[in-house]
């Protein structure tokens, strides 16, 4: 399936988002605002707009401690994502979860996780349902390259193959795992090299690209709905910000971070890419769009009210 | 006549009923099957002990088989049931919980509160607990202390038949993930249990024998040695009430305060090791809420505080036998 | 003038202190460098919080950053430990013992045990514990009672710099495997600290404030919101006496027993979940060995049984604060 | 290094001391003499000895809950394992262990394991003390089938390489984890294939060959010597009885075991392969002595005394 137009707009629609989101949300943070740990996606969003450019609400993904980008790339509604953020009881999860555990069961959105490599066992089972259940569905994980060492991953990648199961390995490759490079604790080239070892498909994309993620991600999307198992994508691509808010970034090179917004801007990529077919001025719009509705987001939250004491103690048991 | 089976059978049935009633229940696990992609036959096993044989026949591909790889089929439980499938999930031994305790205590346990209420995770995690087996201390263990400790967590061990196959039917409906203990040592314990499918409610003790000189709180293995205890201590004339909690979350704090308002003595046997486990737990809930009642120390009766071991001899002085409950019981019997 | 320096800076200093004095001390965990494989500064981060921070201009290979695989490098530490090296390992949050548990209490525990005394395991685990933080349900746990409950391992948690620094010392010689909880909420607090090395022997309690009314025990950043508490109510004429085990296991019994048996009255504080916690412990040795002592009901003060929420409106409401024992302790100063 | 006339009759040796002292422990478990879960590694003794006939005492291997043959291919001493696995005050570990347990850390025998996946890890840590401390010493996990699925061996193989440990990893793929097929659990053909997604070498060998293993070995053992970091070998092979004494092995086709002891067994093929240089009265002299060494095994560990109640609280801590 090709892309429409209308796909097209929606696709930078969501990235813009999810980059203004993040912008924002670093100011906040250092205005104050913010509590808590916060890991921002700001440069990896064609990687989660090209995969969720793919899914319907009732494919499942689950996201990881960076989990704003897949929020938003799956749907999750923006006012409640900042307020929970914020701590506010209008947020996502009532100010009980944070910007690490933002879920969203309705859109398909199964949870960030403050825990490396926690999701790919989780996405295993949503792909399980859709096959027991015949919905057609599939489960995403997204990871990260520090993720992509840990036990649960590996575990998770072999009993996708073994149970043949819709679900789809997203590494998301930003050469970082907090301080530590890629390069240092990933033993091997790319990351996609380990989908032999689990059976299945393995290939390593340009994840600035928005194209080049979508695509790698139909494939792998058709080959699970029609029972052909799970796959393996790696988009190599980097994090504007630090590891989270308050990091110096000082294992970086100097200029490193500079360079990377300049040549390395998924969102200015796609605007090149697109630019004979789409009216920069079109996009701009989103672009004024996207601002407001997320200004709109800061100044809600910031209004919300905060839990009530009460809250404390809901939510543990269904009954107990 | 009542009819009678055994604990591991009461454990088969309750699952082919709740499979039988919804068909979102799966089971998943280390050969629960047994002999997938093998030459000989499937359903070659049916659990590492025979408790799911006979499953796969009746219900095909909502049985699995899974690799050695714990986090990934446990977490596939857990993401499953947020999805909308109940799975019972077996964990073989209780000791292994350390290669896959995250998926269970800070995914299944926390993902409704994280969430704010808009999840939920209806998983049986079943497993095996106890000494007795000459196992050694990698396949001995209780370890439910730890599982209790978790807030979202519900724990469940039954101590007889009836009580496995109705709280494993509770366990199978609850909508909050419930580790389900068995010890293995009742596998072949005969009981009476009826035929259809009843439950029993979470949070309520049993009452396994009343008393009026010394409450008893024995869990699963224990309660049978505290009957035994009970028994002789009976012929001198010391009568003690046994209370068996079922759960200990959610711990039915009632039945066993009110037995020692009545009783003013505790005695809580548990197979547990003794720090921070439930024979500290429901002593202290006693020392808080009764302590006006009580008119003699709480004794507790434990193991030592040491890896179970593999010889025979040493393995039964590790195990608390009805002869250390009873002497337990004579100390704060006479005390004054 | 006694020196006075950071909690955090403490560690730090057991650490560089004891790299010096032994060749086989080694330090590993994500990011105690930072920087490893980048193009940018090594020794970028040292530890998250920049706890071990300059240890790797010192002592170069013997300290060493990890990929994200706590079962391998714990499992690591474990295994060198066993053929003659010293590891301190960070697991960076206690929260994240799930995703290696088994190589802790499996294997590094039982080694010993298992092995009939051939095996020793002198590793320390360094993590860091508590709430506080907004960091929500999977970084603001504290757990320790879970490795309490371990047969074999020793559980080790400083409330002050200078009990930082003696007790890490003490984990590092120490030939048992340690876990060392270090509260994140006291790095930045200030004390005096000798410069030379000393060691804290494990099982004996510190009684930071005498007094005869009440006892209190308390953990980690529990025993300032103690004194708090205390400092107040000495104003009404209550008397408190303060008791920080500083070991959890092994616990010293007879400090709190003595002091029980002198004040009659117990109110234990424990950050930890509190079903099968801490605070359930040692109200339960109270309740066994100094029943006769006791004139009140133990009252325990303990945070909720739920996960630890982000909000800080309801993460202030779950951490037990000085209020609450306050009031604990005049419930039961008034009973009789 | 080639096999000198010596190595031959010392590898000879182990493996007929492994069989010998598996069909035994058989015949003695039947009897009722030994407690506990017994996990037998008759057929596969052509690895444990290809495997340690490399290995001096300074090397150390982590194993497995069959752990007898690389406990004898180490040389712990066969009359304290029968011992042991009497549940004996004079076993290898006092009573205390049991068959699944077994340890000697003097031969460098680090334990078998009852966890399965449990000793990747530790091994880790073995090789890291032999870099750091420098004895040029290499430490060896082997694992199974069933355990090649495990997070933990997954982890421990990437931290190898990132870390280049002399680690050898060796995987005894026997083709079956309790009674699941590594056809249906393992999502590749060969185990060895994973060996490349952790930058190792990964190489598949006849397991029932001890000449096989061997060569594969020394390779391994070279690199690992000379700082070339680690090795994945799979050595694929057969056992020739139940995964636990108990098993009825319903899930093995009627004929399988009898077919493998007829075709596959690697004592057969040792004698067949070294025909021309040894003579076979000299292979029978062995067979004679090592039978005579497990009989006596028996008899003393039938004669020893329990554990003395005390022992129960001894050795948990070395000081509390
Ligand atoms: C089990 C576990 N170990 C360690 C951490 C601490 N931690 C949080 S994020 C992170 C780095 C993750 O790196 P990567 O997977 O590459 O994701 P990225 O941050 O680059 O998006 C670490 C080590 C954790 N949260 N969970
Ligand atoms: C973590 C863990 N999960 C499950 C088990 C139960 N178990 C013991 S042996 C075994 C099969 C192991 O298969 P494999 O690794 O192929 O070794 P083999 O028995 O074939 O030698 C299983 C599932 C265990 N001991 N530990
Ligand atoms: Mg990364
Ligand atoms: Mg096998």
């Amino acid at each position: 399936m090709a892309l429409s137009r209308e796909d097209l707009l929606e696709a930078y629609r969501r990235m813009k988002t999810i980059r203004e989101f993040e912008e924002r949300v670093h100011v906040e943070f250092a205005k104050g605002g913010i509590p808590g740990f916060v890991h921002l996606y700001a440069g990896e969003e064609a990687s989660a707009a090209g995969v969720c450019m793919n899914l319907t609400d009732d494919d499942k993904i689950a996201s990881t401690h960076r989990g704003h980008g897949h929020c938003i790339g799956k749907g999750v509604d923006v006012h409640g994502m900042m307020a929970e953020i914020f701590g506010k009881r209008t947020g996502t999860c009532r100010g009980k979860g944070g910007s690490m555990h933002i879920a969203d069961l309705d859109t398909g959105m199964l949870g960030a996780n403050g825990i490396v490599g926690g999701g790919p066992p989780l996405v295993c089972g949503a792909a399980l349902a859709a096959k027991l259940k015949r919905t057609g569905g599939v489960a995403v994980a997204f990871f990260g390259d520090g993720a992509s060492n840990q036990g649960t991953t590996f575990e998770a990648m072999n009993l996708a193959t073994v149970w043949r199961l819709p679900a789809i390995f997203v590494a998301e490759n930003n050469g970082y795992a907090e301080a530590t490079a890629a390069k240092f604790s990933v033993s091997c080239e790319d990351i996609s090299t380990r989908a032999a070892g689990f059976g299945m498909p393995g290939v390593t994309v340009d994840g600035h690209d928005f194209f080049a993620v979508y695509e790698a991600m139909r494939e792998a999307v058709d080959r699970a709905r029609n029972g052909g198992g799970p796959s393996l994508i790696e988009a190599k691509l980097d994090r504007f910000f630090g590891h989270f808010e308050g990091d110096n970034q000082n294992y970086r090179a100097p200029d490193e971070v500079k360079r990377i917004r300049a040549e390395k801007d998924c969102l200015q990529r796609f605007r090149a890419r697109v630019a004979s077919d789409i009216a920069a001025a079109e996009l701009d719009a989103i672009d004024a769009d996207v601002r407001k509705l997320i200004d709109d987001a800061v100044a809600q939250a910031i209004a919300a009210p905060d839990p009530l004491p009460e809250d404390l103690t809901t939510d543990v048991y269904i009954r107990y | 006549m009542a009819r009678k089976i055994l604990f591991q059978q009461a454990i088969n049935e309750a699952l082919d009923q709740e499979m039988a009633r919804d068909s979102n229940v799966i089971v998943m696990g280390e050969d629960v099957i047994g002999g997938t992609g093998a030459d000989g036959e499937m359903d070659a096993w049916g659990g590492v002990l025979g408790v799911t044989k006979g499953l796969y026949g009746k219900y095909g591909e909502r049985i699995m088989d899974t690799p050695i790889s714990e986090s990934a089929f446990v977490g596939a439980a857990v993401g499953a049931a947020a999805c909308g499938l109940r799975p019972v999930c077996e964990l073989m031994f209780i000791d292994f919980l350390g290669v896959c305790f995250d998926q269970i205590y800070n995914q299944a346990a926390k993902f409704r509160y994280m969430f704010g209420g808009k999840a939920k995770t209806p998983i049986v995690i079943r497993t095996m607990i106890g000494a007795g087996f000459r196992a050694a201390a990698q396949h001995s263990q209780c370890l439910y202390p730890v599982f209790t400790h978790i807030p979202g967590l519900k724990v469940v061990i039954p101590s007889s038949p009836y009580e496995a196959k109705g709280l494993l039917i509770q366990a199978i409906r609850d909508d909050d993930p419930v580790i389900f203990c068995e010890h293995k040592a009742l596998y072949a314990m005969e009981g009476e249990v009826p035929e259809e499918s009843y439950t029993i409610p979470f949070g309520e003790a049993n009452v396994v024998r009343e008393g009026s000189d010394v409450t008893i709180v024995a869990l699963a293995r224990m309660v049978g040695f505290a009957e035994k205890a009970a028994a002789a201590l009976a012929k001198d004339g010391i009568s003690c009430e046994i209370i068996d909690p079922r759960t200990t979350s959610p711990l039915d704090e009632d039945t066993i305060l009110e037995s020692v308002e009545n009783t003013g003595r505790l005695v809580v046997v548990d197979e547990a090791s003794p720090r921070c486990g439930m024979a500290a737990d429901i002593a202290a809930l006693v020392a808080q809420k009764a302590f006006g009642a009580l008119e003699a120390p709480i004794e507790l009766v434990t193991p030592p505080h040491t890896p179970v071991p593999f010889s025979g001899v040493l393995e039964d002085l590790y195990i608390p036998g009805p002869a250390r409950i009873e002497a337990a019981v004579r100390r704060i019997a006479e005390y004054a």
